[in-house]
């Protein structure tokens, strides 16, 4: 299991997603700056957390026109699978990679805490270590992860079962009071019609063993290996 | 700026803040008059903020010295060593007057400035705290400056991806007109590879890198020395904008950097920019600098010499190269898309020469600006002694649960988790202990030990008794850390109080400093690093005294780490320590009874000591289920803590004896922790305890969804968690 | 030349910040504000003097850059 | 009634958003791009048809609100 992780300036959560990665799939990713159009060649490619560019203008939006992402954009097409976490779920709507834009949080701050999910789809790369309708506790930390699409796009991810994680309620509803963000379907993160591209707000790779408040991002990378 | 003729450049001079004795002692250093450059210049590294001059006589009174204190204070840092090669680098600074005139920025420049402070010395900075005043929520500015303040912290600390991970946050009318912004960083950097400031090698290359210069925050270091007054309106343009981009990229550069060995010196540009870094590292290294104002990146164009020497721009760092290294240094500067320019070049003048269009625009002795810098034996009275409070002559409340109630959603015990989820506190994925509990603990990277961090400081106490409360700060610091399971180090502070020109601030000063000495020394807690916020004042109201501590400590074995929260029903609780109903100066007595007087409870540091020791070894011999010690509110506020973190309950039974019940569950005894143990380990510590003369005594069980006291006055724990919560939310939506 | 973009918020597309705002405003005292829509507002100094050309250009820029499309609306005039 | 009202930078104010911006701008190849300053743009629906009113009204609110007049200035325009 090769994967690059690609580090834009203001990336934060680089080294986290590749400390998650090395441990659980056994393999270190390669580090790729995006000023280099050369991505190696890998079974996936990663978009971390952070703040690409300060996340000024619009959060992702400056790094969704950064040289490598042409490059992440054409792998992308041929298959290769692409995994954006926080930031990167930003970036691969800014880059048109997934449909939708993300917004400012319904009460405008910043939030971090642990949220809790509904798995809505195990039929991916990403998810099949869990089941459909598991419910799981990962951490979220953003301030503009309120997901908006018009309508039609909502009915097609829904139609097509692309909604991958939901935002819930402690008992496992998809409330407005589970909702931490205000994300229209209470979505947390979404396939592309292949389910081979996925955005998600939450972060698995800080949830990846009891010490740090919960594993259950674990099986996220679990499934990545399999 | 104007150039002005010599004659007034003795106004000037009080224009800039400076006595009529500086200035003339400028001039005789000098050996001619000043020019406006020089002046600024003067003013600046004499300015309170920068010199310390009415501080540095007590400062020295603390200690700064242990086997394991690698730097003490006087670089940008304090430096620990916490073994397997390792140091530790932190450091605690105010930005308390940029904050109450621009609270987002003023904040957010706060948590930027300190960050540089740590990464300078080559750490990577992995946690950042805060110690927060405000004034009375009623006040009509305090909503929009507690909004403001959060939303700066979190916005600069998010975005660098440096974790915030705890603080402090209280409320008192004294701060009404000045609220306190203290923020601290941690970093960890290798033993063999911190770096200083002091420059060597003449005809070595002084480099600027980071951001450009602009007219920013010039004679910022001057205001925050000032009081506030009418004229603070017009000195508003001084408000600098951080941008916590550009510092993440600085990071990232300098720490490349810092892997080479091209660097000598390096120094961030603080408060006093370009000024105070240059006249560090040559004062340091005992040599002289020229620059060449041209070469320094700008903003704006036309700036004068005074105003590239004086801009308080952030995100920028000034360093030393060996030769040769600039082309391998200005690479990674460009790939980081940051500025970079060789500025100038170290010389063995001893003096600093600033260029500027092809003219000589200052040229001054470095040495005698520190060594001359004036210091002040201000005079100071003491803080009268404030009368002991007698429990049996507060009144008990009717109601035990209404005042336990009363108290849990008072501002200052209320959850501060609307402040604490603002602030991303779990980046880098090392937080093993999250904000709300005793002590936030950070892993090592790739270890299994981590480091326990916290602020701590009890403002009533320092303003009832400045000795007690310098003491009962750095105590409850220590106490803090060893409630997880940590083994404390040392400590950084920020010094916040009124105008020190006022005798009886300078007492307070006095006392709390004393009472830190005392402490530290007994807790073998000596401190590394601090810094000194005074003129805190509006009128003829100051602050209350607010020494606020920053603590680090070590725990070498993860597993032992202890959190509050009540983990399993049918467990014993465990009091340690002497409980002697302290009222005075308590949470119970201003929120219940409505009184602000009395004495702070007394801190006996042998048994703070002995206590603290104790409750350590028991974590890493015999592992409580859970620890917490008693602080704000006293017992029965600790354990409701523990009670809400838990989702269990707890039923107390409060042994009889001379103190009346209200005063041993709400009274603030120090040197108290309260520990869940199985039932079957009680008889064992107990023993133990006693045998090394530790008070000790079971107090309760756990279990049920209801705390009471005595078989009385139960109050559901889900009730408890919702007035603890709700107040702050309520607050801030402008609903309480 | 100077160019001055505005970006606003499509028709529809929910707007948190303008309803915040609104919102405050109300408790402040302010009843008479019916609705608030925040947008953007961008200068740009540019070195071109021929405004056509200038006003394609910038218009890219918005296409590929300053407006994310899929949620914002934007308008550009060239000044002086 | 509506009012537009544009929030910008007061001059000398570092402003870290429009440096992003313009050398995002500049990396995608718009190289006649000297500069670019962000701020904001509100619009907002009032009530009142006394335009004068409803201009000293909206001032009032950039003052206490939608403005921070220590590094912020606004504009004002008020249009039917
Ligand atoms: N300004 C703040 N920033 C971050 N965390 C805070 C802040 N204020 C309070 N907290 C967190 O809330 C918890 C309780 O704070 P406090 O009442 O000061 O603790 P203690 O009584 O142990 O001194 C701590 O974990 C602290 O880190
Ligand atoms: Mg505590």
């Amino acid at each position: 299991m090769k994967s690059a992780v690609i580090v834009f300036p203001g990336s934060n959560c680089d080294r986290d997603v590749a400390v998650a990665l090395t441990r659980i799939t056994g393999t270190a990713p390669a580090m790729v700056w995006h000023g280099d159009q050369a991505i190696p060649n890998v079974d996936l490619i990663v978009l971390p957390g952070g703040f690409s560019y300060g996340d000024y203008l619009r959060t992702g939006a400056i790094a969704a026109h950064s040289p490598v992402m042409g490059e992440v954009k054409t792998r992308a097409a041929k298959g290769v699978p692409v995994l954006g976490i926080c930031n990167g779920f930003q970036i691969l709507t800014e880059s048109g990679l997934l449909p939708g834009a993300l917004v400012r949080n319904v009460g405008l701050h910043f939030i971090c805490r642990d949220v809790h999910l509904k798995v809505e789809s195990a039929d991916s790369m990403f998810t099949r270590r869990y089941k459909k309708g598991q419910q799981i506790k990962i951490p979220i930390a953003h301030a503009d992860g309120n997901y908006r699409a018009d309508a039609e796009t909502l009915r097609r991810l829904e139609g097509e079962g692309r909604v991958a994680f939901r935002y819930v309620n402690a008992k496992g509803e998809a409330t407005e009071q589970g909702n931490p963000n205000g994300s229209a379907n209470n979505i947390a993160g979404i396939f592309n019609e292949k389910r081979t591209v996925l955005g998600l707000m939450p972060h698995p790779e800080r949830a990846i063993e009891q010490l740090l408040g919960g594993s259950d991002g674990r099986a996220f990378f679990e499934g990545i290996a399999a | 700026m104007t150039v002005r003729p010599e004659a007034n450049m003795e106004t000037l001079a009080r224009e800039f803040g400076m006595s009529a004795e500086e200035y003339a002692l400028s001039v005789e250093i000098m050996g001619r008059t000043p020019n406006v450059t020089e002046l600024g210049i003067f003013s600046v590294m004499w300015s309170e903020h920068c010199s310390y001059k009415s501080s540095k006589k007590w400062l020295r009174k603390l200690p700064t010295t242990a086997p394991w204190v690698v730097c003490g204070p006087g670089e940008n840092a304090g430096v620990i060593d916490i073994g397997d090669g390792m140091v530790a680098i932190f450091k605690m600074e105010s930005h308390n007057h940029p904050s109450f005139i621009e609270p987002y920025q003023g904040a957010a420049t706060g948590v930027g400035g300190i960050l540089r402070d740590v990464f300078t010395m080559g750490a990577r900075p992995i946690a950042n705290l805060n110690a927060l005043r405000f004034g009375d929520p009623k006040h009509p500015k305090t909503r929009q400056l507690v909004s403001g303040v959060v939303a700066g912290i979190g916005g600069y600390g998010n975005c660098v991806g440096v974790p915030t991970v705890g603080g402090e946050c209280t409320f008192h009318p004294r701060f009404n007109g000045n609220i306190l912004v203290n923020a601290m960083t941690v970093g960890l950097a290798r033993k063999d590879k911190v770096f200083y400031a002091r420059a060597a090698g003449i005809g070595n290359p002084v480099v600027y890198v980071g951001s450009k210069t602009g007219r920013d925050g010039i004679h910022g270091a001057t205001m925050a020395s000032a009081v506030f007054g009418a004229e603070v309106e017009a000195k508003r343009p001084t408000v600098q904008v951080g941008d916590p981009f550009t510092e993440k990229l600085l990071i990232e550069a300098c720490l490349e950097l810092m892997a080479t060995d091209a660097i000598v010196a390096i120094q961030d540009m603080g408060a006093a920019g370009l000024t105070s870094s240059s006249f560090e590292m040559a004062g340091k290294g005992g040599l002289g600098i020229e620059i060449d104002l041209d070469k320094v990146p700008q903003r704006e164009t036309g700036m004068s010499p005074y105003e590239i020497m004086l801009s308080e721009s952030q995100e920028r760092m000034l360093m030393v190269l060996k030769q040769g290294r600039e082309g391998e240094a200005e690479r990674i500067f460009k790939k980081w898309e940051l500025d970079f320019a060789v500025v100038g070049t170290l010389t063995d003048t001893g003096r600093l020469v600033l260029k500027h269009k092809g003219q000589v625009a200052a040229d001054m002795p470095v040495a005698p600006l520190s060594e001359q810098m004036p210091e002040y034996a201000r005079p100071w009275v003491p803080s009268p002694p404030r009368p002991m409070v007698d429990a049996s002559t507060v009144p008990a409340p009717d109601d035990i649960a209404a005042a336990l109630r009363t108290l849990i959603s008072c501002p200052d015990i209320a959850s501060k988790r609307w402040i604490y989820e603002q602030y991303d506190h779990m980046v880098m994925a090392d937080t093993l202990q999250r904000p709300g509990g005793d002590a936030a603990v950070v892993r090592i990277h790739g270890s299994d030990r981590g480091l326990a961090l916290v602020t701590d400081c009890t403002p009533r106490y320092c303003d009832a008794d400045p000795k007690m409360g310098g003491a009962q700060a750095v105590a409850e610091t220590w106490r803090n850390i060893t409630a997880v399971g940590a083994k404390p180090l040392a400590v950084t502070d920020c010094m916040n109080f009124g105008n020190p020109e006022r005798p009886e601030i300078m007492g307070q000063f006095a006392g709390c400093i004393e009472g830190m000495a005392e402490a530290c020394k007994a807790l073998d807690f000596p401190v590394v690093s601090g810094n000194v916020s005074l003129y805190n004042d509006t009128g003829a109201v100051g602050v209350q005294p607010t020494p606020a501590i920053g603590g680090v400590g070590i725990l070498d074995n993860l597993r032992v780490m202890q959190t509050i929260a009540i983990k399993a029903a049918g467990n014993a609780l465990l009091l340690i320590g002497e409980t002697k109903g302290h009222l005075g100066a308590s949470l119970y007595l201003r929120e219940v009874a409505q009184r602000e007087d009395g004495a702070p409870p007394p801190v006996d540091l042998t048994a703070e000591r002995r206590n603290g020791d104790f409750v350590r070894d028991t974590i890493r011999t015999g592992r409580p289920l859970a620890t917490h010690d008693c602080s704000d509110g006293g017992l029965l506020i600790a354990v409701a803590e523990m009670a809400m973190a838990g989702g269990i309950g707890a039923a107390l039974t409060i042994p009889a004896s001379t103190v009346p019940l209200h005063a041993f569950l709400f009274g603030e005894d120090q040197a108290r922790y309260v520990l869940e143990v199985p039932e079957a380990d009680v008889a064992g510590i107990l023993a133990r305890a006693k045998a090394e003369d530790v008070p000790a005594a079971k107090i309760g069980t756990t279990g049920g969804a209801a705390l009471t006291v005595n078989g009385a006055w139960a109050i559901s724990v889900g009730d408890l968690k919702v007035a603890n919560e709700a107040w702050l939310p309520a607050y801030m939506a402008g609903k309480a | 030349m100077k160019a001055r973009v505005h970006i606003t918020l499509k028709q529809g597309v929910l707007d948190p910040q303008g309803k915040a705002i609104a919102s405050a405003l109300h408790h402040m005292g302010f009843a008479g504000v019916e609705g608030v829509r925040q947008g953007k507002f961008l200068e740009l100094d540019l070195k071109s003097t021929d405004r056509a050309a200038a006003e394609k250009e910038v218009r890219t820029m918005c296409e590929r850059l300053l407006a994310n499309t899929v949620i914002e609306d934007y308008a550009v005039e060239l000044v002086k």
